[in-house]
C-alpha cells in the first residue's frame, strides 16, 4: 500500500513542468508555490506517474495544468471528494489536492472537513489568499471582517475562519502552514506533508497581487517578519524577534510574549511539541491576535491508520476468513430450487 | 395433510397481503410466505409496503406495514391488484386495507389485537367484527394471541413475545389454506433465531398451532391448490431488485476484470444497493459511505479516473445534488454508472413511495448541453440485467449512464433464474497502457470513445477537468467551432448507441390500433393487461422500453405501424413527452401517482375505453 | 472642428470594436465611447468580451480583451457582426479580430506593440504591418505610445502609466473619426482619477493628442458622420443587463412594499447582479454572500417565508446545485426568483463565454414532478422588466419563478428610457393576517394562490415543508388521490398563469411562409435579420418568446398559420424540444454554439436557405 | 432588533404542542427533548408567534411539526442555510433550529460551520444519538470506529467528529452539551442558549433506542453517570465523581484527574471558565478520552455582534450617509440625456 519507486532515473524540476502555458497574472504567489512543489516532487522517491494532482475551481486550482503529472482539475470544491474516490480506488497514488480558499472552506468546507477526520492519505495544498481570485475579488471565508470588497463594498460582516483552527476541530492529523515567499521553509512543509501518511493540510499563505496585494507583507516583507512569524520547530523553545530576542510562555491556557533578554530566559520559552493537540489548538488561536505572533511550521500531527488502508485490510480480512467470492457462490448464497 | 372434510379447489393465481402494525413483523411473515412459494415451484412477485415513519405509534394509521404476493401456475408480472386474501393483525391494518379486498374474498383478524384502543387509533366508532363490514367477506376471525398463548404455556413466556409471535400463528394458517408444508419455514426461524432459543420455540408453536387450528378445526370450507408454474428448466431464488442491481454491479465488476467502487449517501429507497455491496468485502467491493451525495457521485468520478468500476446509487433529490458533478463526468468522459431508484417527489414527496416522475431529470437535468445515457428496470430480477447493461455502456463507450428503477421494484421481489456464470459475457473496456500516439481524447475509435489512461501508467500523465477541451489533445480550448465540434460530438456519443442496442420487438403483432409504450417498474401491470386483452384477440401491442436515452432505433417505425399510442406513468407524462419531441406523434396519457405501483385493472380500464372510443 | 480637406460622410450604422490585451483598457476605452455615443444620441448596443483568465501572461492571445459597439441613426438590436472599425493595440488583438472586419473596413493599430516579443507570442511568424496581410483594409498605423510620451513629455511620466495611456490616444482618434466631441470623457477621466492628478493628466493629453493627430495629420480622408436616432422623447441612459436585473428588482421590492433579500454565491457572468445590489444599502437591500449556491437559494427560501421578496442570481453549475432547494420551494409554493446568467456548458465549459443551453434545466431539471415558471430577458436594458415580470409572477401566484439571462446580455449595454417612477404598476402579494378560516394551503383564491403567513403574525402558527401536503389544511399527507391531486394543481399553478400573461403577438404578419420563434439574447439577431427579410417582402414572421413556461396561450394558434417553423438557438435544440413536444410541430433547427451572440447574418442566411428551397 | 414582548399572557406547556401527532418510536430521546423545549419556551418572554423552528431531515428533524409555532421541515443538512435568511429577512424572530448528526454534520456540515463563523443569532439543537435514524440505522459522522451498523457489517472506518471542538474550531461563539435525560439541566442550557445573541450551538445527547440504543448509557445510568459526566460550571472547579470525590487539574497542556481526598484538594482543581476558549478546546478533547469524564454544560460563551444585526447596521449607517434611496436617484445615478 506504500508508494511504489518504479522510476530509478533521476527526475529534476523539469519533469514536472507540463507544455501548458501558466495563465496567472505576472507577480501572481501561485508562481513560487508552483515552483515549489515542482522542486520537491523529484526528490519524493514516486514515480512521476503515480502522481495525481487535483484541483477544483479558482486561479488556484489551474495548478494541475502546470504539472506534466496526472491532474484533474474538477468542479467547485470537490477535489478532496474526488481525490478520496481516486485514493480508495488505488492506494499507490500519490494524491495532492491543490485548492484556495474559497475552494476549500467555501464551497468546499464539508468535503474539506471529512477528509480530514477520515485520514485519507492525500496532502492538500490550500492557496489562502484571503480573496475570491478568478471571479474577480469578492471576499472569502478568510478574509478578515470588515473587508471592502466588490460584494461587501460597505465592508464584509464575516467573522473569517481560522483554517488551521478548523482544521483540528475536524480531527486533521497533520495540520502545517506555509508562505509562498518563503521557499525554503515551504519545500520543507511540503515533503514533510508527503510523509505524513493520512491526510495532510498546508494552509500555504499566497498573495493575489491584483485583488489583496499586500494581506501577508507583515509576514514576508524584511523589516516586519522576524517579529511577526513564528517558526515552529518541534522540540524547540518557541522564540521569534529579530535575533531570537523573544519568546512564548503559557500561563494557565493563555501565551504570553516574554523578552528574553532581563527578567527570562530560554528555559521559560514553551516548547513545541508536534504531537501535542491541546497545545496545536492554542497556537492556533494565534492567528489572528495582533500583538501575538502568527505561527507558521507544523501545528501538529498524529499518526493513526488511513482510512483506504483500513478499507483495503478490511477486504483482505474479509477474503481470508471467507474466501475470495465467486459469481457462483453469490448467485447461490440464499435458499435455491431447482426446475428441471 | 389436509382435514378430511374440507375440500381442495385448484386455482390459477392468488393473491394475498399480510398487513399489520409495523411491529407485527409482516415483512418477515411475507417473505417467508413467499420464500416457501417459491421454493414450491409458483411463479410470484411480491411488494412490501413500509410505513414511511420509523416505528409510527402502535396500532396507528400511519404505522401499517404490509407485504402483498401473488403467486401462481403461469407466468406472471405483478403483485397482483385485488385481494383473494387480506391477513389484517389490527384494526388499523383492516382499515388501511380492507377496500383492496375482492368480493367474497378471505379476510383473516388477530382478533386479540382488536381492543378499544386500538379501534380508536384506526378510527373505528364501532368494532367492526361487529358491524356488517365484513359482510361480503369470508372472514376468519382468531385471538391468535390467545392462542399462542395457550400453546407455549409450559414455556412461561413473556406476554410481550407471546404477542409478536402472533404472525407465525398467521403465517402457519395461510400454509394450511394454501396446502403448503412449513419446513422452510421452520428451518428458517431455526436459524435466524439461533441464539436465542426461547424464540424459536415461540415461534415454531405458533407457526404449528396456526397451521393445526385450520387443520382441526375446518375454520372454512376448501383450501386451495395452485400447481407449480411451468419454469424455464434452471436453479432458481428468489431475488429484490436493491439486491439485484448490487449483483449485476459485482458481475459486471468480475467480468471486466476491474474492481468495483460504490460511493454514495444512504437515502430510501436506494440505500439497500450499499447495505447489499457493503457485505461483499470477500469480492473486493470497495464502498465508501460519503458525507453527502455530492461526495458520492465525486468520489466515485475520482475512482472510475483511476480505473475502478465505479457507480453510485440514490433517489430523485440526492440525483439533484449530483447533478452539476454528473456534468463534470460527461464532459470528463468516463465511464460512471449513477443508479436513482425512484420515490415520490417533488422535494421530499413521499419519500417511501414509488413513482416514476425523475426521467425528466435524468435525461434533461443538467447545465449545459450534457447528454447521459439513460437506461431503466422494469422488474426485480431485471435489475441485475439492467446493471450489467449499464456498466457495458459505461466502459464500451466511455460515457455516464443513469440507471432509473423505482421504489415498488426495489423492494419487490420475483424468482430469478440463477444464470451460469460462464454464459455471461465479458466486457471490453478503453484501458489503455501505451504511448505510442497517445492522445487523452482522441475519438478515433468506431464508437467515439476516448482512451482510458489511469494514473499510474507511465507515459501517460495528462489532465482533464470540466472546461471545454480541444478533441484529441484534450487541453483546455475556448475556440469557437471546437466548443460546437465537442457539443454535437457529446451528443453523437450518446445518438450512436441506439446503433448498438437492440431493436425493439413490440409484444403483440408488429401493426395494430393500440401501442402502448412503456418503461421501469410498469412493465408487469402494463404486460398483463396486454396479455389479458389478447384473449379477445384485440389488436394491442406492447413495447416497454429499457433504453430511454437513445430509444432504440426502430422505435420510430414501430410506432408508425400503429392508429393510437398510449403511454402508462406514474407520473404526469414525461416518456410522453419524450416521445412527443423525438416522433411528432400524439400521445394517449396515462397518468396515475398514488405513490403506488400501476394496477392492471387500470390499464386494462384504459385500453378498452380507447378501444371502444 | 474637422479639418477642412477631410470630407464627411454620412452613415446609417457602424460596427466598432476595441482590443487590446487585458492591461490596455479596452472596456473602458469601450464603455466611454458608448457613454459619449448614447449622449451624442444614436442607438446602440454593446458587447464586451473578456479573457477568462485573471490577467493572462501580457501580449497572449488568451489574454485579449475587447469591446464592441455598433451604433446607428436607426433602431438597432445588436452590436454587430462584421466590423468597420477594429482597434488593435497589439499583435494578439489584430491576429484575434482582424477576421472579424468587413472588406475595406479601417483597422486602427498601436504599432509601439508590435514588438519581436509580442509578434511571437501572437504567432505571427513575420510582422504583418509589414506583409500584405492587411492590403484589404484601410490600415491607419500609429506609434501610439511614442506620441503619447512626446505629448506628456513634460510631465516625466513613468513608461507603465505612459503605454498604459496609449488607449485614451486610440479613443480620442476615434473620436474624431466620429466627429465627435471629448467633454464627456475629459469629465470622465478627471472624477474617476481626482485622486491621482498626474493620471488624469496623462489621460486628458493622450485623448487630445489622439484627436488632434487624427485633425491635423490628414489620417484619413473622410470622417464620418452618423445622424441622431429617433428615440421616444425621455431621458435615457445606458443600461447594463446584469444592472437592469438588480434595478429591476430594487423596483419590484418598492412597488411591492416588500424588502429585497438577495442570497447567492458569485459565479461568473452572475456575480454582478450581487456586487450591484451590495451597493444599494440605502435602499434597504439585503445581501447575503452564502457558502455556496445552495445556501444561497435555501437562504432566500427562508427570506421568502419570512415575508421578504427573495432572490438568488447564478450560471449554469450553481443551478444544478440549487435544484433540490428549487423543488421545496415548489413544494412549498413560496415566491421566489432565480436567476440564472447562462453560460457556455456543459460542466465548467466555457465560463466566461455565452450560450442559451440551460432551458431544459429550467424546465425540467428537479426531482419528482417540480413545475417552475421560467421566462427570459432578451436584451440589457430588456432584463429590467424581466425582473419586474419574474417578481410580479412569483408573488401573484405563489410560485417560484426561473428567470434565464445569458452572459451576452449581462455584460452588453443599450440605452434605456427612464421610466416614469409612478407609471410603474404597483404589486399584489398575499400576505395575510386575519386567523379566520386560515388555512395554510388553502388554494381557494383565482389563480391557486395560497396565503402567505409570514412568522411574526399571531395566530397563523403553522408548519410547512418538502413532504407532501394536504391541500388545505398543509399538512404532511401520504393519502393516494391528494398525492394525484397536489401534483396536478402545481403543475396547473404554472398553466394558468399563460390565461394571464399577453397573447403573443408575431413581428410581421399574421401567417405566412415562416416562422421564426426564439427566445433570450438571440431577440436582436433575429430581429435585425427579420428587418431585413421584410425589404425584400418576404412573409417571414418573427415571435420572440418572454414566456417558455407557460408559453402564451396562443402560440399553438400562431404557429399553425406558417408553413415552416426555423428556431435558432445556442444550444442543440432545447426551446425547439418543447415546441415539438406541445404543439407536435416540426422545426427546423439553427444551432450555432460559438460561445458567442448570433449574427444577423447568419440567421438571414439561413432564412434564405429556407425560403429558397 | 431584539426580540419583542406583544404577549403579556402567561403561557404554558401546552401553548406549544401542536395537533399533530408524536411520530417517533416509543421511548426514543426524541420525546424528551420536546418536552423540555416545550417547557422552557413559554418562559423566555417571546411571542408565540416569533418563535420560528427550522429542520432539515431526519428523525429529529420532525421536531417542528410537533411544535405549536411557525415552522419549516426543510431539506437535508440545509437548515442552518435557511434559518440565517429568515433572521436576516426579520431580525425579530426566535429563530431555532433542530437537526441530527447525520442532517447538521454529514451533509450539513458546510453550512453549521458558516453559520458558526457569521454568528448568526439562533440557537441550533443537534440531537445527537451517533447514528442515522430515519434511513434506519447506517453508522453517522458522530458514530465510534469500528460501529457495525447496515452499510457498515465488518465496522466503520471513519473517525468521528467531536462535535464541540469542530465547532469551536468553526468559530462558535456558544458552545454547550446536554443529556435528553437530564431535564433540568438540559432546560437551563436552552435557556442559556436562547439567552445568547449569537449562533448558539447545543451538543444534545440523544438515545435512539431502536438503531443505537445505550450510546450513552454510561452517562445517564445512575451507577455510572457521576463517574463518567464532567458539569461544567463557570467559575466552578471541575469536580466529578461519587460525592464530587475527583477533580481535574492541568498539567502543562493536559487534564489529569486527582482524587480530592489525600494529596489534592479542592484548590488544586482547575476553575471552569466559559469564556476561555482555549480551556474550552482542551475541555472539547475529553470527548472520546476513556479515563477521563465526559463535559457537559457550557464549554464557551463570547459575546460579539451578530451577522444579522451588522447587515441592519450598515442599512442603517448607509440610510444616514446618503438618505434612503429612492427609485427616481436610482434610475438616474449615472449619466442621462433627455430626447425631446
Ligand atoms: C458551482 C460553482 N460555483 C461558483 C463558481 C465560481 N467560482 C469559481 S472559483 C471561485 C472562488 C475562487 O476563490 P478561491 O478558491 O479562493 O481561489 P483563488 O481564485 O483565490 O485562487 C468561484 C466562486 C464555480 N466555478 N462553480
Ligand atoms: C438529499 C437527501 N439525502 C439523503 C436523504 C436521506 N436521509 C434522510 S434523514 C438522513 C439521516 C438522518 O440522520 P440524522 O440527521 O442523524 O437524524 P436522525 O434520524 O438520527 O434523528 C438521511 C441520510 C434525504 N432525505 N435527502
Ligand atoms: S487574480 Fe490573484 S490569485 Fe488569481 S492569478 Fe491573479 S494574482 Fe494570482
Ligand atoms: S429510529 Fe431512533 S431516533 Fe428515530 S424515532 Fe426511532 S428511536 Fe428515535
Ligand atoms: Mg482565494
Ligand atoms: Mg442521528
Amino acid at each position: 500500500m506504500t508508494e511504489t519507486i518504479t522510476q530509478p532515473i533521476k527526475m529534476t524540476r523539469k519533469d514536472f513542468v507540463s507544455d501548458q502555458e501558466v495563465r496567472w497574472c505576472p507577480g501572481c504567489g501561485d508562481y513560487a508555490i508552483l515552483a515549489q512543489v515542482q522542486k520537491v516532487m523529484p526528490e519524493l522517491g514516486v514515480a512521476k506517474e503515480n502522481f495525481l494532482i487535483v484541483s477544483g475551481i479558482g486561479c488556484s486550482s489551474r495548478f494541475p495544468y502546470y504539472m506534466d503529472t496526472y491532474g484533474f482539475h474538477s468542479i467547485h470544491g470537490r477535489a478532496p471528494a474526488l481525490a478520496s474516490g481516486a485514493k480508495i480506488a488505488n492506494p499507490e497514488l500519490s494524491v495532492w489536492v491543490v485548492t484556495g480558499d474559497g475552494d476549500a472552506m467555501s464551497i468546499g468546507g464539508n468535503h474539506l472537513i471529512h477528509t480530514l477526520r477520515r485520514n485519507i492519505d492525500m496532502n492538500i495544498l490550500m492557496f489562502n489568499n484571503r480573496i475570491y481570485g478568478l471571479t474577480k475579488g469578492q471576499y472569502s471565508p478568510t478574509s478578515e471582517l470588515g473587508k471592502v470588497t466588490k460584494s461587501s463594498p460597505m465592508g464584509s460582516l464575516d467573522y473569517p475562519f481560522n483554517p488551521p483552527a478548523l482544521a483540528l476541530g475536524a480531527g486533521g492529523t497533520f495540520i502545517a502552514r506555509a508562505i509562498d515567499r518563503d521557499q525554503k521553509h515551504s519545500m520543507e512543509m511540503i515533503k514533510r506533508a508527503h510523509g505524513h501518511k493520512g491526510t495532510s493540510f498546508i494552509e500555504y499563505y499566497q498573495n493575489c497581487l491584483i485583488f489583496n496585494d499586500g494581506t501577508f507583507s507583515d509576514l514576508t516583507d524584511k523589516t516586519t517578519k522576524d517579529e511577526s512569524v513564528l517558526k515552529l520547530e518541534h522540540g524547540k523553545p518557541m522564540v521569534f524577534g529579530v535575533k531570537n530576542s523573544k519568546g512564548l510562555r503559557l500561563v494557565g491556557s493563555q501565551f504570553e510574549v516574554i523578552e528574553l533578554n532581563g527578567a527570562f530566559n530560554i528555559d521559560d520559552v514553551f516548547v513545541h511539541n508536534e504531537n501535542d493537540k491541546n497545545l496545536a489548538m492554542i497556537l492556533s488561536e494565534l492567528t489572528y491576535v495582533d500583538h501575538l505572533p502568527t505561527p507558521v511550521g507544523i501545528f501538529y500531527v498524529k499518526d493513526e491508520p488511513t482510512y483506504e488502508d483500513m478499507v483495503h485490510s478490511q477486504i483482505q480480512e474479509a477474503v481470508s476468513n471467507k474466501g475470495r467470492g465467486s459469481l457462483e457462490q453469490l448467485f447461490k448464497s440464499s435458499n435455491t430450487w431447482t426446475v428441471e | 395433510m389436509t382435514n378430511s372434510k374440507t375440500n381442495v379447489t385448484e386455482l390459477t393465481e392468488v393473491t394475498i397481503r399480510f398487513a399489520g402494525d409495523s411491529g407485527d413483523g409482516m415483512q418477515l411473515t411475507g417473505t417467508q410466505f413467499s420464500d416457501n412459494t417459491a421454493i414450491f415451484g409458483n411463479d410470484l412477485a411480491t411488494f412490501p409496503d413500509y410505513p414511511s415513519e420509523i416505528r409510527a405509534p402502535a396500532g396507528s394509521l400511519a404505522g401499517v406495514s404490509s407485504f402483498q404476493i401473488q403467486f401462481s401456475k403461469l407466468d406472471i408480472h405483478t403483485p397482483g391488484d385485488d385481494l383473494n386474501v387480506l391477513v389484517a393483525m389490527n384494526p388499523a391494518a383492516l382499515k388501511v386495507h380492507l377496500g383492496d379486498v375482492k368480493d367474497n374474498g378471505t379476510v383473516i383478524i388477530n382478533e386479540a389485537n382488536f381492543t378499544k384502543k386500538n379501534l380508536n387509533l384506526a378510527g373505528y366508532d364501532c368494532n367492526p367484527l361487529e358491524t356488517d363490514l365484513l359482510k361480503n367477506f369470508q372472514t376468519v376471525k382468531v385471538d391468535m394471541t390467545k392462542l399462542v398463548g395457550t400453546a407455549t404455556e409450559d414455556l412461561k413466556l413473556a406476554p410481550k413475545l407471546i404477542a409478536r409471535s402472533a404472525n407465525m400463528f398467521a403465517l402457519g394458517l395461510v400454509y394450511w389454506l394454501y396446502g403448503r408444508k412449513i419446513d422452510n419455514t421452520v428451518d428458517f426461524i431455526q436459524k435466524k433465531f439461533a441464539k436465542k432459543p426461547e424464540i424459536v420455540e415461540a415461534n415454531l408453536r405458533a407457526l404449528k398451532a396456526g397451521y393445526n387450528y385450520g387443520n382441526t378445526l375446518e375454520l372454512v370450507k376448501t383450501t386451495y391448490h395452485i400447481p407449480k408454474a411451468k419454469f424455464e428448466p434452471g436453479c432458481y431464488r428468489n431475488m429484490m431488485g436493491n439486491q439485484a442491481l448490487a449483483y449485476g454491479f459485482m458481475t459486471a465488476a468480475e467480468k471486466s476484470g476491474l474492481e468495483l467502487f460504490y460511493g454514495g449517501y444512504p437515502i430510501t429507497p436506494a440505500s439497500d444497493v450499499l447495505h447489499y455491496l457493503s457485505g461483499y468485502k470477500n469480492m473486493g467491493v470497495k464502498t465508501f459511505q460519503a458525507e453527502d451525495e455530492i461526495a458520492g457521485v465525486v468520489s466515485a468520478i475520482g475512482a472510475a479516473y483511476a480505473g475502478d468500476l465505479a457507480i453510485t446509487a440514490t433517489s430523485g433529490p440526492g440525483v439533484a445534488l449530483k447533478s452539476e458533478a454528473i456534468g463534470l463526468a460527461v464532459m470528463a468522459e468516463l465511464p460512471l454508472v449513477i443508479i436513482n431508484v425512484q420515490r415520490g417527489g417533488p422535494s421530499t414527496g413521499l419519500p417511501t413511495k414509488t413513482e416514476q416522475s425523475d426521467l425528466y431529470q435524468a435525461v434533461w437535468g443538467r447545465n449545459g448541453e450534457a447528454p447521459c445515457v439513460v437506461i431503466s428496470a422494469s422488474t426485480p430480477a431485471d435489475c441485475f440485467y439492467t446493471a450489467i447493461e449499464a456498466a457495458r455502456i459505461a466502459l464500451k463507450f466511455m460515457i455516464p449512464v443513469i440507471l432509473l428503477s423505482d421504489g415498488y421494484i426495489a423492494n419487490g421481489s420475483e424468482p430469478w433464474r440463477i444464470p451460469d456464470v460462464d454464459s455471461l459475457p465479458e466486457f471490453e473496456n478503453h484501458k489503455t497502457s501505451d504511448p505510442d500516439g497517445y492522445e487523452p481524447f482522441d475519438h478515433s475509435s468506431e464508437f467515439l470513445a476516448r482512451p482510458w489512461a489511469t494514473p499510474g501508467t507511465p507515459g501517460l500523465e495528462h489532465r482533464i477537468g470540466g472546461l471545454e477541451k480541444w478533441d484529441g489533445a484534450g487541453h483546455v480550448s475556448y475556440d469557437p467551432e471546437n466548443h460546437d465540434h465537442m457539443l454535437r460530438l457529446r451528443q453523437k456519443k450518446v445518438d450512436i448507441i441506439a446503433e448498438e442496442i437492440p431493436d425493439e420487438v413490440p409484444y403483440g403483432e408488429a401493426s395494430g390500433n393500440l401501442l402502448i409504450i412503456s418503461w421501469g417498474g410498469t412493465m408487469g401491470s402494463v404486460r398483463s393487461a396486454v396479455e389479458h386483452i389478447h384473449l379477445e384477440n384485440k389488436k394491442v401491442s406492447h413495447v416497454h422500453l429499457r433504453h430511454l436515452n437513445p430509444f432504440p432505433k426502430n422505435l420510430g417505425d414501430i410506432i408508425k405501424r400503429f392508429d393510437k399510442v398510449l403511454v402508462p406513468e406514474l407520473n404526469l407524462g414525461q416518456l410522453a413527452t419524450m416521445l412527443r419531441a423525438k416522433y411528432l406523434v400524439p400521445t394517449i396519457q396515462m397518468n396515475i401517482n398514488h405513490g403506488k405501483p400501476l394496477k392492471t385493472s387500470d390499464v386494462l380500464n384504459k385500453i378498452n375505453e380507447i378501444l371502444g372510443e
